[in-house]
């Protein structure tokens, strides 16, 4: 099966199998990819304290502003459904509870749910535009 | 009036894969097969479908109905509702309509060894065998190599030399099994690139599986003895 | 069988669980201290300084979590990659592509961190 | 293509046929219509029969007694030498299957577990839960898959090659590809299984089972024996007929009327009850049905439900999983509904005990052969015990015979037979007719069901017999069938009509000329059994216009016939 056909038949195998390890399944892969992707512009944004404070502070500015702190509310949702589902299917490996793993999906997303609203919370005054005064 | 929606695909009379509908007559419990075997004897003489046992143990019916890989002879009509959707298992050759090439299913189910080793030479009676050692391969035995986990696992879309949910299922078997004498040989082959660590713990197989026989938790406690194996200096280079 | 086949998917499919497990100690920690504990005024380096400086645990903590989280997503990518059965060119291209990245990002990573304290 | 044996059939038998002959050390090749896993073999529930004596109560079981009670049980029409083979050999050849790794159910102290089954003396059913057709068709495959015979998988045989007398090959479609193959052989193994779908409408039997696997000899030239005798099982799942496994019996279920009574005692004695011989239990219940005791006039109940759920679950997991998926009721909780369904068909080819029929080169083993050890009534558990020794009889003294023949391919007789073949579905695409071939599969099943059913009456039958010559005339007229190419299952399963008619045609010949009741054929108007002029087999002759009965006699041994009582 070559690259071409990748997303034609990643469609048609979740098209034709509806269910919560699917849509676990492509959910990790997708906020891993991105994960991974947000790993290098991370280590971008900090390896600017290697040219001193003044150039860190300077870059740190530019992502503290409230699109960012929107953004960083995904990336708060995209690490921990990561991290439970991952903590899922490791559970559901290790202990030999896999017959149990659509609770532990929902056990998951309750989990979830609590800390995105954490997140929100405590995020929403970085939201609020005019916040910052910048630097 | 249940109305059937049916894959058809005929190399020979054009390379196009399409849906066609038919009407089935409401028949109080009737199956999925019985609605196929009701177009083929009255309506298309064409379609072609496997079947054998229509009872469900012999997995020839495994097709996509619906929402999900199902065996056709043991679902009714009614429990999918009024359009049913009928398709063949993925993940394999479409050679005619409902009709898949199933040899990258069987080559993989070869490949495992899928018979007992035992350890020396058999007794004149049997092997004693007690129940609890019994209840160890309670479950697996009753696989019916219908495919169903076959055509459902994302995995095996992408990567036709994974062993696949069935084979490791069945390999788990004779892994349990109190008289088969060869477990390391099994979990070093187990253990390799195309086995039982290309597993996602995705659940497809377990969903669909139609004897409730939990492929994913059979791979599951693969990983686990194969780990152990590893750590412990037991498993063999393949190769 | 004759085929020669690894079983390096064991060792990576063992690490990149136990790798994942640290990280989500780690990343709790990391998310909670960053983004939740500091939910007022703007990350500084004066910030970060303060914290890293003269602690033990936290300097140990963030070097650590660097090669971990350079490993788990290059390996889990990788992972999804293997599953398309890349040519043999490929994969070989891309293992050292990616041995390559997790060296830069780490050395840069690292490095970075000696410059906060 | 050529092999030293080629056999056809995938099931039990031929799989254990060609093991036996590929360990005897010539070229086997297996050619099934469906793949050897989709074999009605694995539809077998309760268990197979062995004199293991591991049950507490069948310490002193022997092979004799199990021969008795297979004699006893066959209303004396057995063949007594080939039935002592047959339960001589049961220990060993099921100790074999253990040592393959077939998984049995097991007794607290390791032994492979048994099950009381009717007509037997003794529980001596050998049972994995039960699924135990599925355990040893998967464990027999298995060994295939160890040693790397060839199977040929859909590959539907059409006819044998014939050459003076002598079988020179098969011809068989290649569904995979839409195309007719000759295979050459020294020997043909025909092990094709059963012709019960001749009774569609109420039959255990799969889709897979028609009459074609015995039709083919037959019109070779090879007669067929005992086609009068068909085994209605009691206990078929009401609407589908699916099999619920005499096992539900053995573990102590009761047979219930609707007046709630175990009527059973009514016609047996009170220490057999339910587990009784098949042909009785279904006689009783058939004759409760009639006489209005049965619910909706269709059925009565079998009742599970004071076996308690732990026991229900571990064994008999896979009746519970059917009743839920085709009628929505647990036997936990409730009464199963049952009616008898046509089971088994005693009669087939005629072969010795080696499986050599009357044509030089051709074998049978299964169901679809009649060495005759069930005689007009088999016991539940036999027949997997049948086929798995006679199988391997079989291939062992097919393995011998062409050891030392030469290799060579019959071209010009394979290359004839199989431009027939052509020539033949060319035919048949074309034809002009109008007839649906299904409906008359269909009127064809119905014929049986009414008039050769459980109970036989001349007038009824004198009518049948009329009836399924006029649709075997109805059947030249049928129209074309499409050519579809690969997977033509139109002519595969229009082909298999053609067979059923004929195999229909001597059931209801044989069943006509028996004027006396045995087993499982009874007649109203003949109730007794008469040894002094029917303790015969029936053969059967393929002649254009209709078979051509003629009789052999029944071997008889240590047990000389008395009346049948239980």
């Amino acid at each position: 099966m070559a690259f071409n056909n990748m997303f034609k038949n990643a469609l048609d195998d979740t098209n034709r199998n509806k269910n919560v390890g699917t849509f676990a399944y492509l959910l990790h892969r997708i906020t891993g990819i991105g994960l991974a992707i947000y790993l290098v512009m991370h280590t971008y944004v900090l390896s600017s304290a290697i040219s001193g404070k003044e150039t860190f502070n300077q870059r740190m500015g530019l992502v503290q502003n409230p699109l960012f702190a929107i953004l960083e509310v995904g990336l708060v949702a995209g690490v921990f459904f990561h991290m439970l589902n991952g903590l899922r299917i490791t559970i559901c490996d290790f202990f030999g509870v896999t017959l149990s793993h659509k609770v532990f999906f929902w056990i998951e997303m309750v989990i979830f749910i609590i800390i995105m609203i954490i997140a929100i919370v405590l995020q929403w005054p970085k939201m609020q535009s005019g916040y910052y005064t910048g630097m | 009036m249940p109305t059937f929606k049916v894959f058809r695909y005929n190399p020979k009379t054009g390379d196009q894969a399409y849906f066609q509908t038919y009407q089935l007559p409401d028949v109080k419990g009737m199956t999925i097969l019985e609605g196929l075997y009701y177009i083929l004897e009255n309506l298309d003489s064409t379609l072609a479908f496997r079947s054998s046992c229509r009872m469900g143990v012999c997995g020839s019916c495994a097709m996509h109905i619906g929402d999900k890989y199902r065996l056709a002879c043991e679902t009714q009509i009614a429990d999918i509702g009024d359009t049913v959707t009928i398709r063949p298992l993925a993940h394999m050759k479409i050679i005619r309509d409902l009709v898949v090439d199933l040899t990258p299913f069987f080559a993989q189910y070869e490949a495992i060894k899928p018979y007992l080793i035992p350890v020396g030479e058999p007794p004149t009676r049997e092997f004693k065998q007690s129940p609890a050692q019994r209840s160890k391969i309670d479950i697996y035995v009753d696989c019916i190599l219908c495919a169903a986990c076959y055509g459902s696992c994302p995995v095996v879309a992408t990567d036709e030399k994974y062993l696949g949910p069935q084979a490791l299922l069945k390999a788990l078997r004779f892994v349990n099994d109190s008289r088969d004498g060869a477990t390391n040989d099994r979990l070093s082959y187990l253990a390799t690139d195309y086995g039982v660590f290309r597993c996602h713990t995705i659940f497809n197989c377990q969903q669909v599986c139609p004897k409730n026989l939990d492929p994913t938790g059979a791979i599951g406690k693969l990983k686990m003895k194969s780990l152990i194996a590893k750590f412990t200096g037991k498993l063999k280079k393949i190769g | 069988m004759a085929e020669k086949v690894s079983n390096q998917s064991l060792l990576t499919w063992f690490l990149q669980r136990f790798s994942g497990l640290f990280l989500a100690f780690f990343l709790f920690t990391h998310i909670n201290v960053h983004h939740f504990l500091h939910s007022e005024g703007l990350i500084s380096f004066a910030d970060v300084n303060a914290r890293l400086t003269g602690s033990f645990w936290w300097q140990l903590f963030y070097f650590l979590f660097v090669p971990f989280c350079v490993f788990h997503a290059l390996n889990g990518i990788w992972a999804i990659i293997a599953d398309y059965r890349p040519s043999k060119g490929f994969s070989i291209f891309t293992k050292a592509a990616f041995w390559i990245i997790a060296i830069i990002l780490t050395a840069v990573g690292t490095f970075t961190l000696t410059n906060l304290f | 293509m050529f092999y030293d044996i080629v056999i056809v059939g995938g099931g039990l038998a031929g799989m254990r046929a060609a093991i036996a002959a590929h360990d005897a050390g010539v070229k086997v090749g297996l050619i099934s219509k469906i793949h050897p896993v989709r074999s009605h073999s694995g539809a077998a529930q309760g268990g197979v029969n062995a004199a293991l004596a591991n049950h507490p109560a069948a310490k002193d079981d022997t092979p004799e007694r199990h021969a008795y009670d297979t004699i006893k049980g066959s209303d004396f029409l057995a063949d007594q030498p080939a039935v002592e083979i047959m339960t001589s050999d049961a220990p060993g050849i099921i100790f074999e299957f253990e040592h393959w790794g077939c998984p049995f159910s097991r007794f607290e102290d390791g032994t492979i577990a048994q099950r009381p089954f009717g007509g037997a003396g003794y529980p001596r059913t050998c049972y994995g839960a039960d699924r135990t057709g599925l355990y040893m068709l998967h464990t027999l495959y298995e060994q295939v898959v160890k040693r790397k015979i060839d199977v040929h998988y859909e590959m539907f045989v059409t006819k044998l090659a014939v050459k003076g007398g002598r079988c020179a090959g098969v011809i068989a479609m290649n569904l995979h590809t839409g195309e007719f193959q000759a295979i050459g052989a020294n020997a043909v193994v025909f092990a094709t299984g059963g012709s019960g779908r001749i009774y569609s409408v109420n039959t255990t039997n799969a889709h897979a089972s028609t009459g074609l696997g015995v039709a083919i000899p037959y019109w070779a030239g090879v007669p067929l024996e005992d086609m009068e005798f068909i085994q209605f099982h009691p206990t078929g799942l009401e609407g589908s007929s699916i099999l619920m496994t005499e096992g539900c019996r053995g573990e102590g279920g009761y047979l219930i009327n609707n007046k709630g009574e175990r009527f059973m005692k009514n016609y047996v004695s009170e220490k057999i009850m339910e587990l009784a011989p098949r042909d009785i239990t279904a006689r009783s219940m058939q004759t409760e049905i009639n006489e209005g005791r049965g619910f909706e006039g269709r059925y009565l109940h079998l009742d599970l439900r004071h076996l308690g759920a732990q026991k229900i679950m571990e064994r008999l997991p896979g009746i519970r999983e059917i009743c839920m998926n085709f009628l929505s009721i647990d036997p936990i909780n409730d009464p199963i509904p049952v009616h008898p369904a046509m089971h088994y068909t005693m009669g087939g080819i005629e072969c010795d005990k080696d499986g050599l029929t009357r044509m030089d080169g051709l074998y049978a083993a299964g169901e679809c052969a009649c060495v005759s050890v069930h005689g007009s009534n088999r016991l539940g558990g036999n027949s997997l015990l049948d086929t798995v020794v006679f199988g391997r009889r079989c291939g062992n003294h097919a393995a011998n015979k062409v050891k030392n023949m030469s290799q060579t391919i019959d071209t010009d007789t394979l290359k004839s037979a199989q431009k027939a073949e052509e020539e033949r579905f060319k035919k048949l695409r074309t034809a002009a007719g109008k007839e649906n071939p299904y409906t008359i599969k269909n009127d064809l099943s119905n014929v049986m069901m009414d008039k050769y059913g459980i109970f036989r009456n001349e007038t009824d039958m004198k009518k049948g017999l009329e009836e399924i010559k006029a649709l075997k005339e109805k059947f030249k007229q049928v129209r074309g069938i499409p050519d579809t190419g690969k997977f033509n299952y139109d002519f595969l399963w229009v082909t298999e009509i053609e067979g059923n008619l004929d195999a229909a045609y001597c059931v209801a010949l044989g069943a006509l000329s028996r004027t006396e009741s045995r087993g499982s054929h009874f007649r109203r108007d003949y109730s007794k059994r008469v040894d002094e002029q029917w303790l015969k087999h029936t053969l059967f002759t393929y002649k254009p216009d209709g078979p051509e009965i003629s009789y052999k006699p029944v071997q008889l041994g240590k047990y000389q016939p008395e009346e049948r009582k239980y």
